[in-house]
């Protein structure tokens, strides 16, 4: 077909004009084949300079647009969107970049031109290698899964349930609540749970929206943002698995504790009246705190950090939740002695001292410590340890509990494998970016809400969740269309030999194995075009809409000539 | 009667003094010719643009590492040469490169191609050690007297094409006495004459001697039947077949130096055809073992039928063979049965179409009857 | 070497007689449905790899040819590439085939779930071109050499082949260093046990003289190796030496075809991307004033090279195949010695040993995080 | 609000980082945004940093992003040095008066050549860069700001003072500079309102055995975070006043704390992260950290924490400290565990408390909402939402609900958008 290329140079008021001899480039360029017209305007991204752009368009009856202005990343989406009001595909379409990458960068303007002209040839060059792509649109399912019944997963399905989105939360034990059920109150404001989580599951079981799924997991989730098959299963008969077709999954699936007995030194296991933090929980909800011999404790040790070492991190809800251990102490032994063992007291936020500072006024005592091992002695356990000043110390104690550090639950990996997302070296699911998207993941569609992704405490989790459903809400609207990304990879199916060099970096997930083919496949639907794979491909297989090898070559050869 | 230029320069030196001209002259941008390219002298194809560079150049020496016309079909293949450019291609390169022009693997335009009488090639791999220089005074001196001389390519020795078709310019050299006293060029086109018409040399009206070429004809004929029965006797149905392929190792190397197979991915290369596991059963079931990497013989027979109508014969893949398989010589004489069927020389006039993708009305008709 | 488990068997008439009755033993028991093993060809002047089902055919089987036509991982990959069927199957390589069944398995190539691999101790290979000039003469000439195990005729590459012993695959026949009439059969798998076991043949048997003799034969092979590298080295390194060296190739990629590790089916250098325009063409070849045409033979070997030297396992079959007798087996076998050495890596050492270009280890980035601190 | 129809506008109030989230993810939804910002650029605190922790990625690669987006988003009206008046109505149906203050440069002409700056004869002290720097009457208050549109600051231009200058009008070739530009009043009808007005820094100089102010080389964290940014006032190399670069430096965590009653549970890693920054531009210099209890919870701080202390610094842990003049050079007293001892240093730099913005409270009576006892705005109820404010309809996020990271902030923003879109 005839090609006829308009090339429009933006003076950008005095930054290019004044740094680039426009007319040397505008003669250097006009010469060029399929060149149809070379003109120059004052400011191109203007009101006015869009409509000048959008009447040559169709006077000249151009079929290629080359823009030499400013950094694709200010106005690229501008002049695509003028090309489509002009009723040009908006990929016949290149933008040169002769202000940041010539105008700014030196003072010399003969140097400034010349390479201005050879980013405008090379424009040229590759957009006469542009092929029109056209965006497509997909249908979305509005409806969300939730894995994991906890407080964070019963947040999410309340928020984002409604009469055109059904919410399908799927509990692995045989009711909700998660960890949080076990407790008696929360620390702040020492309000009790129970109100919290029977409010939530009230909620949920009037709430028509929401399937809940108990004693189930799930067993496969294929697909993509929009489009997910799920399989979920009963955990422990054989039954049939019943198949549900949802457009975004949120994992809330929880964490569990360090196992002390990794940390001999804490006697965990080895003496009585050593117990977890989980097991004081549940013994103090009972009603009942009392020693192995029936007898109640007068005096209890609280030893935080346990297993922070080996783990690496702070979990961040020890130190509070140890406090709130010494009020249920307090309350229900009343001249119990309390003593807890820190390193460093993490009591971040507008709250957290106050309830401190509250708590030492009931005379706990604090004593920051290090080195702590434990023996028995008769009936009761010796904690020794090194005071700030290092000197050994002694106490005795009749009950001790231990903060352990908060760890991945252990199916986590498995549902990492199932769903493709990655996880960080502590074994917690990894956001897509730890400042701007908290809780999304790389795979689309995917988002990972409370301690899941890493030890929080309760209204933190309740944030995230709430955050999923913002992020859902927002962008997975009943009726609204998906519009994936457009310049996707390609692979042929004839040169493909199968070496899966291209699963490996696939940061997306976007490509799958055809078994029988023995070929890789992208779902470009998935694909968001960042081109791991045509790098990867030894034997250029792959390949990349819009980034097609003789775009760039001719790019590059006409830059270079 | 066409027009002549003679120069009294030996051939050697007459058709480097015509190129260095054609340079100069900016004539052509660029020669296409073989040439020394190493300290230990290895001969390829070079395109050459500076005149000092002819030096090395060999236009005529007797060897053919890589079939020209699949060069020039490369060089023209994404795009015609914008600039004129003049290649010196032998008679079956021509022929392969318009074979290939009939299939859009590439065009003539701004391409002024000189050829010669064609004495014919040593086998690649007389350059491999070192013996093709020894053997030149020899060949040379067949060449004067239209011989065949022994050490040929057995394609070369029963080829009946050394007279190229379409050449803007004929370079008179095999059977002509004189070649190391003067230089004798046909220009047999219009673009031919344009090249050559301001070149300081006496031009006249010259008629390829007609005679002397049949003589060196029939000499090549007789050659040619004793190819004929010798490769005959091995090739008797399918157990000569096997008897014959049965070496080959499966690396399409004849596939890949052929100037006429241009697929970007041939067909035996392609997923269609790979034997699945239930595949390899059902051969077991039925004859209890198979070859693997399975479909040797049949890769051979598929390619005759691809480009059996369109061999022009170079030998190529005979030289290619690592395991010293005939493979030219069977696909020449399957190759010429097949021409002979619908009277069709390959690479004659680009004009002409392959037989196999026409289709003519009245050829219905025959079916008909 | 480590620990490996083996017996000792009789084999009165010869390794030959000896491997072909285990097989027949083996599919009478049901072990094995069918046997990929070289056998002649009805012309008598090569031998190919069959996949052989019918017993009377087995017969003709022919283990340890004199030849190595087609690469034995190439036959391997062939039948499992599309999956592993349902027949059991038993394939009777060199060692140096095993190590590249192994890597192929690992690129995707290969299914070996059914399939058990049985190398034998290897002598070497004759050069295709030597063998078909004379085939019988030479066929007797190669068992002599088997005999003293002399490597004069052999490839190149196998003269100074240090893993001809290697055990990579499920059983391995030993001869080296066994009393007369006898062999050894040495198990590196589950797979190789439980066929040791359902031929009961006791595995646990003294392998002490095999390890040492198979010890001393690998060490002097190393020296000569590493001799024949470093002489080799000093003529081709150095872009000069290497275009110069590369000057005779035309192209024609039959080192690639007939390479067991070069999988891809269409190669980056046979691809668009090297088909290029007259014009530039044209102007590349203004800037030098003549340019080979085509250009970048060089390019094309350094690029092999780059892609597949991680994966190579110095058969030499490439050196065979070049119609240009290049000694590109003995330059690719050297590259890869060191490319190996730089990642302590042995192609086809292992099944369960990713290939250190293809697998990313999440310390890697760390190591370079560290390194531009 | 069942007869009136719900308002579908959203009002969001400051246009730092998670004012910026906010507005982006709603408009995502279809939503038209209200975004108002009291100061002149977008970004808030976040573009003051180099770089932030954990991957010490650098700020304004993560946040100009962001910005480029909001200033091309159709759905979203910017309101520059705008300030909400006055708020009438409930949830699904407010009135929201809004006064922008005059910018004298049209927004749509100038295309940020600062060609005006020059030729200004004002020159004073630039708040952006705590006053380590200079700026004109007509300024943009640091390079890359966005949007990249200069401001005319009406208290120190000699022409608002009566003078006839029109020095910056004459030097713009685009006409973008109109002194009868007036203040505007703006009214918008919007059914929720996010505010995410942001923190200020607890002023040091009244915590008096600081000695800040009194002491030249005693700096507070955000003065060495524009001392150390790349656009700041020294290009990003560390000088004291005196030009000369420190060979020691103290950097003392909990300012504050004891006068404010909590823990900021930031100052412990970006302390940590000024390592970085001292040991990225004078490599053999000694540093010391003074803490009372290291908080650095997360999977990842833990990890950086171990990584700073590979560089040597030493980790100091006080009871009390003062900072005071021994003869010419600056002294650090510190008393750890009861023994006192004292540490010449050339540099100090203080990480304060964060506090509410300063005009937090009469933010708070125009909205009606209540405040909690630090000043911060109140969440009705943490374990139901930390984002709703006491009125219905009205979200606090970000530093003005309470002291915290990039990453609260930013879920708090989307969280409080999942509670707008879940209104209606």
């Amino acid at each position: 077909m005839e090609r006829k290329i308009g090339v429009y140079i933006c003076e950008c008021g005095p930054n290019i004009s004044e740094k680039i001899d426009i007319d040397k480039v505008i003669d250097a360029v006009s010469p060029i084949e399929d060149v149809a017209v070379v003109e120059k305007f004052k400011l191109l991204c203007s009101a006015d300079g869009k409509k000048f752009l959008e009447e040559q368009i169709k006077k000249n009856s151009l079929t290629h647009l080359v823009v030499a202005a400013c950094s694709p990343k200010d106005h690229e989406k501008t002049f695509m969107m003028v090309c489509e009001n002009a009723e040009l595909n908006p990929y016949l379409f290149q933008l040169a970049n002769i202000r940041e990458q010539c105008a700014w960068i030196t003072e010399d303007k003969e140097e400034a031109t010349k390479k201005a002209i050879r980013l405008v040839k090379a424009a040229i060059g590759r957009v006469k290698y542009h092929s029109s792509l056209e965006k497509k649109e997909i249908d979305s399912i509005p409806d969300v899964l939730v894995i994991g019944g906890g407080i964070a997963g019963m947040e999410a399905s309340l928020q984002l349930a409604s009469k055109q989105r059904n919410v399908y939360l799927v509990e692995k034990t045989s009711d909700l609540g998660g960890l949080v059920k076990n407790y008696e109150k929360t620390f702040l404001g020492m309000k009790p749970i129970s109100d919290i989580i029977d409010e939530k599951t009230k909620k949920i079981d009037s709430n028509g929206n929401i399937k809940v799924f108990k004693d189930s997991e799930v067993e496969e989730a294929i697909g993509f943002f929009g489009n997910f098959e799920i399989k979920i299963k009963r955990t422990n008969e054989e039954s049939e698995p019943v198949e549900i077709n949802v457009g975004a999954i949120v994992l809330a699936t929880g964490s569990a504790l360090f196992n002390p007995d990794k940390t001999p030194e804490y006697g965990y296991g080895k003496f009585e009246n050593v117990i977890t933090s989980l097991e004081f929980e549940k013994m103090n909800l009972s009603g009942k705190i009392l020693l192995k011999n029936n007898k109640t404790p007068n005096s209890v040790a609280t030893i935080h950090c346990v297993g922070r070492e080996e783990r690496g991190y702070c979990s961040e809800i020890c130190c509070m939740y140890s406090l709130k251990f010494a009020r249920y102490l307090k309350e229900k032994l009343p001249n119990v002695k309390v003593s807890n063992f820190y390193s460093d007291l993490c009591i971040p936020g507008k709250t957290d001292q106050k309830f401190f500072n509250q708590t030492k006024e009931k005379n706990v005592g604090f004593i920051r410590s290090s080195n702590i091992k434990l023996t028995k002695k008769g009936e009761q356990l010796n904690i020794e340890y090194d005071d700030e000043n290092k000197n050994k110390q002694n106490l005795l104690v009749d009950m001790i509990i231990l903060s352990p550090a908060m760890v991945p639950n252990d199916d986590a990996t498995k549902i990492a494998e199932m769903t493709g997302v990655s996880q960080d070296d502590e074994g917690f699911f990894a956001e897509e970016h730890e400042k701007l998207n908290p809780i999304s993941t790389s795979t689309e569609g995917i988002y990972i809400v409370g301690c899941a992704k890493g030890p929080k405490n309760i209204s933190d989790t309740i944030v995230q969740a709430e955050a999923a459903s913002g992020n859902i809400l927002s962008s997975l609207i009943p009726g609204k269309k998906l519009e994936p990304e457009v310049k996707t990879s390609q692979i042929s199916e004839s040169f493909c030999i199968g070496c899966k060099t291209c699963l490996t970096v696939c940061s997306y997930g976007a490509i799958t194995f055809d078994e029988t083919k023995k070929i890789s496949v992208v779902n470009e639907v998935i694909c968001r075009g960042c081109g791991n794979c045509v790098a990867a491909c030894p034997s250029g297989a792959a390949s990349i809409k819009h980034f097609k090898f003789n775009q760039l070559y001719q790019e590059i050869k006409e830059a270079v000539k | 009667m066409t027009k002549a230029l003679k120069l009294n320069k030996s051939a050697e030196e007459g058709i480097l003094e015509f190129l260095k001209y054609l340079l100069e002259s900016g004539k052509v941008k660029g020669v296409f010719t073989l040439k020394r390219i190493s300290k230990n002298s290895a001969i390829a194809y070079s395109l050459i643009t500076n005149p000092d560079e002819l030096k090395d150049a060999v236009p005529f020496y007797p060897l053919m590492p890589v079939n020209a016309g699949k060069l020039m079909s490369r060089f023209t293949l994404k795009e015609g040469a914008k600039k004129p450019v003049a290649a010196i291609l032998k008679p079956c390169e021509l022929r392969g490169f318009i074979e290939l022009i009939k299939r859009e693997q590439g065009t003539l335009d701004n391409l002024y191609i000189i050829s010669s009488i064609c004495g014919g090639v040593f086998p690649s791999r007389t350059e491999v050690d070192r013996s093709a220089e020894k053997k030149l005074p020899k060949y040379w001196e067949s060449v004067k007297k239209g011989e065949i001389s022994p050490d040929l390519r057995s394609v070369c020795k029963a080829c009946e094409e050394f007279i190229p078709y379409t050449a803007d310019i004929t370079f008179d050299l095999l059977g002509n006495n004189d070649i190391d006293k003067h230089s004798i060029f046909y220009l047999n086109t219009k673009k031919g004459e344009d090249l050559a018409k301001d070149m300081k040399g006496d031009f006249s009206e010259k008629e390829f001697d007609r005679k002397k070429l049949e003589k060196i004809n029939e000499k090549r004929q007789a050659e040619k039947k004793k190819l004929y029965d010798e490769i005959g006797k091995k090739m008797n149905g399918i157990d000569g077949l096997v008897e014959i392929f049965g070496r080959c190792i499966g690396c399409h190397g004849c596939s890949k130096v052929c100037p006429i197979c241009y697929c970007k991915l041939c067909e035996f290369e392609s997923p269609d055809s790979e034997y699945s596991p239930s595949n390899y059963e059902t051969e077991l079931r039925k004859r209890g073992g198979i070859k693997v990497p399975p479909g040797t013989i049949y890769f051979h027979l598929g390619r005759l039928t691809h480009i059996g109508i369109s061999c022009v014969a170079c030998g190529q893949c005979n030289d290619v063979c690592p395991v010293d398989i005939p493979v030219a010589d069977i696909f020449k004489k399957v190759g010429e049965s097949i021409q002979k069927m619908f009277d069709y020389v390959p690479g004659k006039d680009v004009e002409e179409e392959i037989p196999l993708v026409s289709f003519k009305q009245e050829e219905f008709a025959e079916i008909e009857e | 070497m480590n620990e490996l488990k083996g017996g000792i068997i009789p084999s009165k008439t010869g390794i030959r007689e000896t491997i072909i009755d285990l097989i027949e033993k083996s599919v009478d028991k049901g072990i094995f449905d069918a046997v990929i093993i070289p056998m002649k060809v009805p012309s008598g002047d090569s031998f190919v790899y069959v996949l052989v089902k019918d017993k009377k055919l087995l017969k003709d089987g022919f283990p340890l040819a004199p030849t190595m036509l087609v690469q034995g991982a190439k036959a391997v990959s062939s039948v499992t590439r599309l999956g592993k069927g349902n027949m059991k199957i038993a394939a009777i390589i060199r060692p140096c085939e095993a190590r590249a069944t192994v890597e192929l398995a690992k690129l995707g190539q290969a299914d070996l779930d059914n399939v058990t691999i049985i190398s034998i101790d290897c002598p070497g290979v004759l050069p295709t071109s030597d063998f078909l000039e004379d085939p019988d003469k030479y066929l007797k000439k190669f068992d002599d050499a088997y005999k003293n195990w002399d490597d004069k005729i052999m490839r190149p590459v196998c003269q100074i082949c240090d893993k001809s012993s290697m055990v990579t695959g499920d059983l391995h026949i030993g001869t080296l260093g066994a009393k007369k009439d006898t062999c050894f059969i040495i198990s590196n798998s589950e797979k190789g046990d439980s066929v040791a076991e359902k031929l009961d043949i006791n595995l646990n048997q003294n392998l002490d003289s095999w390890n040492s003799k198979v010890k001393a034969i690998s060490e002097e092979k190393k020296k000569k190796r590493i001799k024949a590298h470093k002489e080799l080295k000093s003529t081709v390194s150095g872009l000069d030496n290497l275009v110069e060296t590369f000057s005779q190739c035309i192209n024609c990629h039959n080192c690639m075809r007939v390479c067991p590790v070069c999988i891809c089916r269409l190669c980056y250098f046979d691809s668009d991307k090297v088909k290029h325009t007259a014009e530039d063409y044209l102007t590349r070849a203004e800037s030098k004033g003549s340019m080979r045409f085509l250009p970048d033979t060089t390019l094309f070997q350094m690029g092999r090279m780059m892609h597949m030297s991680i994966s190579c396992v110095s058969c030499g079959n490439c050196e065979d195949a070049c119609s240009m007798d290049i000694p590109v087996g003995q330059i690719f076998s050297m590259i890869a010695d060191e490319t190996q050495a730089l990642f302590d890596y042995v192609s086809g050492r292992s099944l369960d040993e990713p290939i250190p270009l293809v697998a990313y280890k999440k310390e890697e980035l760390h190591q370079m995080e560290d390194a531009n601190d | 609000m069942k007869e009136k129809e719900q308002k579908k506008d959203v009002l969001v109030i400051g246009a730092g980082i998670a004012g910026i989230e906010a507005s982006l993810l709603l408009s995502k939804a279809d939503r038209k945004v209200h975004l108002v910002e009291k100061t002149s650029y977008t970004g808030g605190a976040t573009i003051k940093f180099e770089e932030v922790f954990s991957n010490m990625e650098c700020s304004t690669c993560m946040v100009a992003p962001r910005q480029q987006e909001l200033l091309q988003d159709n759905n979203i009206n910017l309101i520059t040095l705008g300030n909400v008046e006055d708020v009438k109505g409930s949830v699904g149906d407010f009135t929201v008066k809004i006064h922008k203050k005059a910018r004298y440069v049209d927004m749509v002409n100038c295309i940020g050549c600062n060609a005006c700056f020059e030729p200004c004869p004002v020159s004073l002290k630039n708040e952006f860069e705590e006053g380590l720097s200079e700026r004109k009457a007509i300024y943009v208050p640091c390079a890359g700001a966005l949007p990249n549109v200069p401001m005319i600051d009406t208290d120190n231009c000699l022409r608002f003072k009566g003078k006839k200058c029109t020095a910056c009008q004459e030097a713009c070739m685009f006409e973008a500079i109109d002194y009868n530009q007036k203040d505007e009043k703006i009214e918008i009808k919007v059914g929720a309102i996010v505010v995410a007005s942001g923190y200020s820094l607890i002023d040091t100089k009244p915590l008096s055995k600081f000695s800040y102010g009194k002491i030249d080389n005693v700096y507070t964290s955000m003065e060495f975070e524009r001392l150390y940014a790349s656009n700041g006032p020294t290009e990003g190399n560390i000088v004291l006043r005196d030009g000369k670069n420190p060979k020691s430096v103290a950097i003392i965590h909990c300012v504050g704390r004891e006068e404010k009653g909590y823990c900021s549970s930031v100052c412990c890693m970006y302390s940590l992260k000024f390592n970085h920054y001292l040991k990225s531009k004078i490599p053999d210099i000694k540093i010391s950290e003074f803490y009372t209890d290291l908080c650095i919870p997360g999977k990842s701080h833990q990890k950086f924490y171990e990584k700073m202390k590979e560089t040597k610094v030493d980790m100091i842990r006080f009871n009390e400290i003062e900072v005071a003049k021994q003869g010419k050079d600056t002294v650090v007293k510190y008393s750890t565990k009861g023994k006192k001892n004292t540490l010449p240093v050339d540099m100090v730099i203080l990480a304060p408390a964060i506090e509410p913005k300063n005009d937090a409270s009469e933010l708070a009576k125009t909205l009606g909402i209540s405040k909690d006892d630090y000043g911060f705005f109140k969440e009705e109820n943490p374990y139901v939402s930390s984002v709703i404010s006491s009125k219905p309809g009205i979200f606090i996020v970000g530093c003005a609900q309470g002291a915290k990271n990039i990453q609260d902030s930013v879920s708090q923003a989307n969280a409080a958008v999942g509670k707008v879109l879940s209104l209606s």
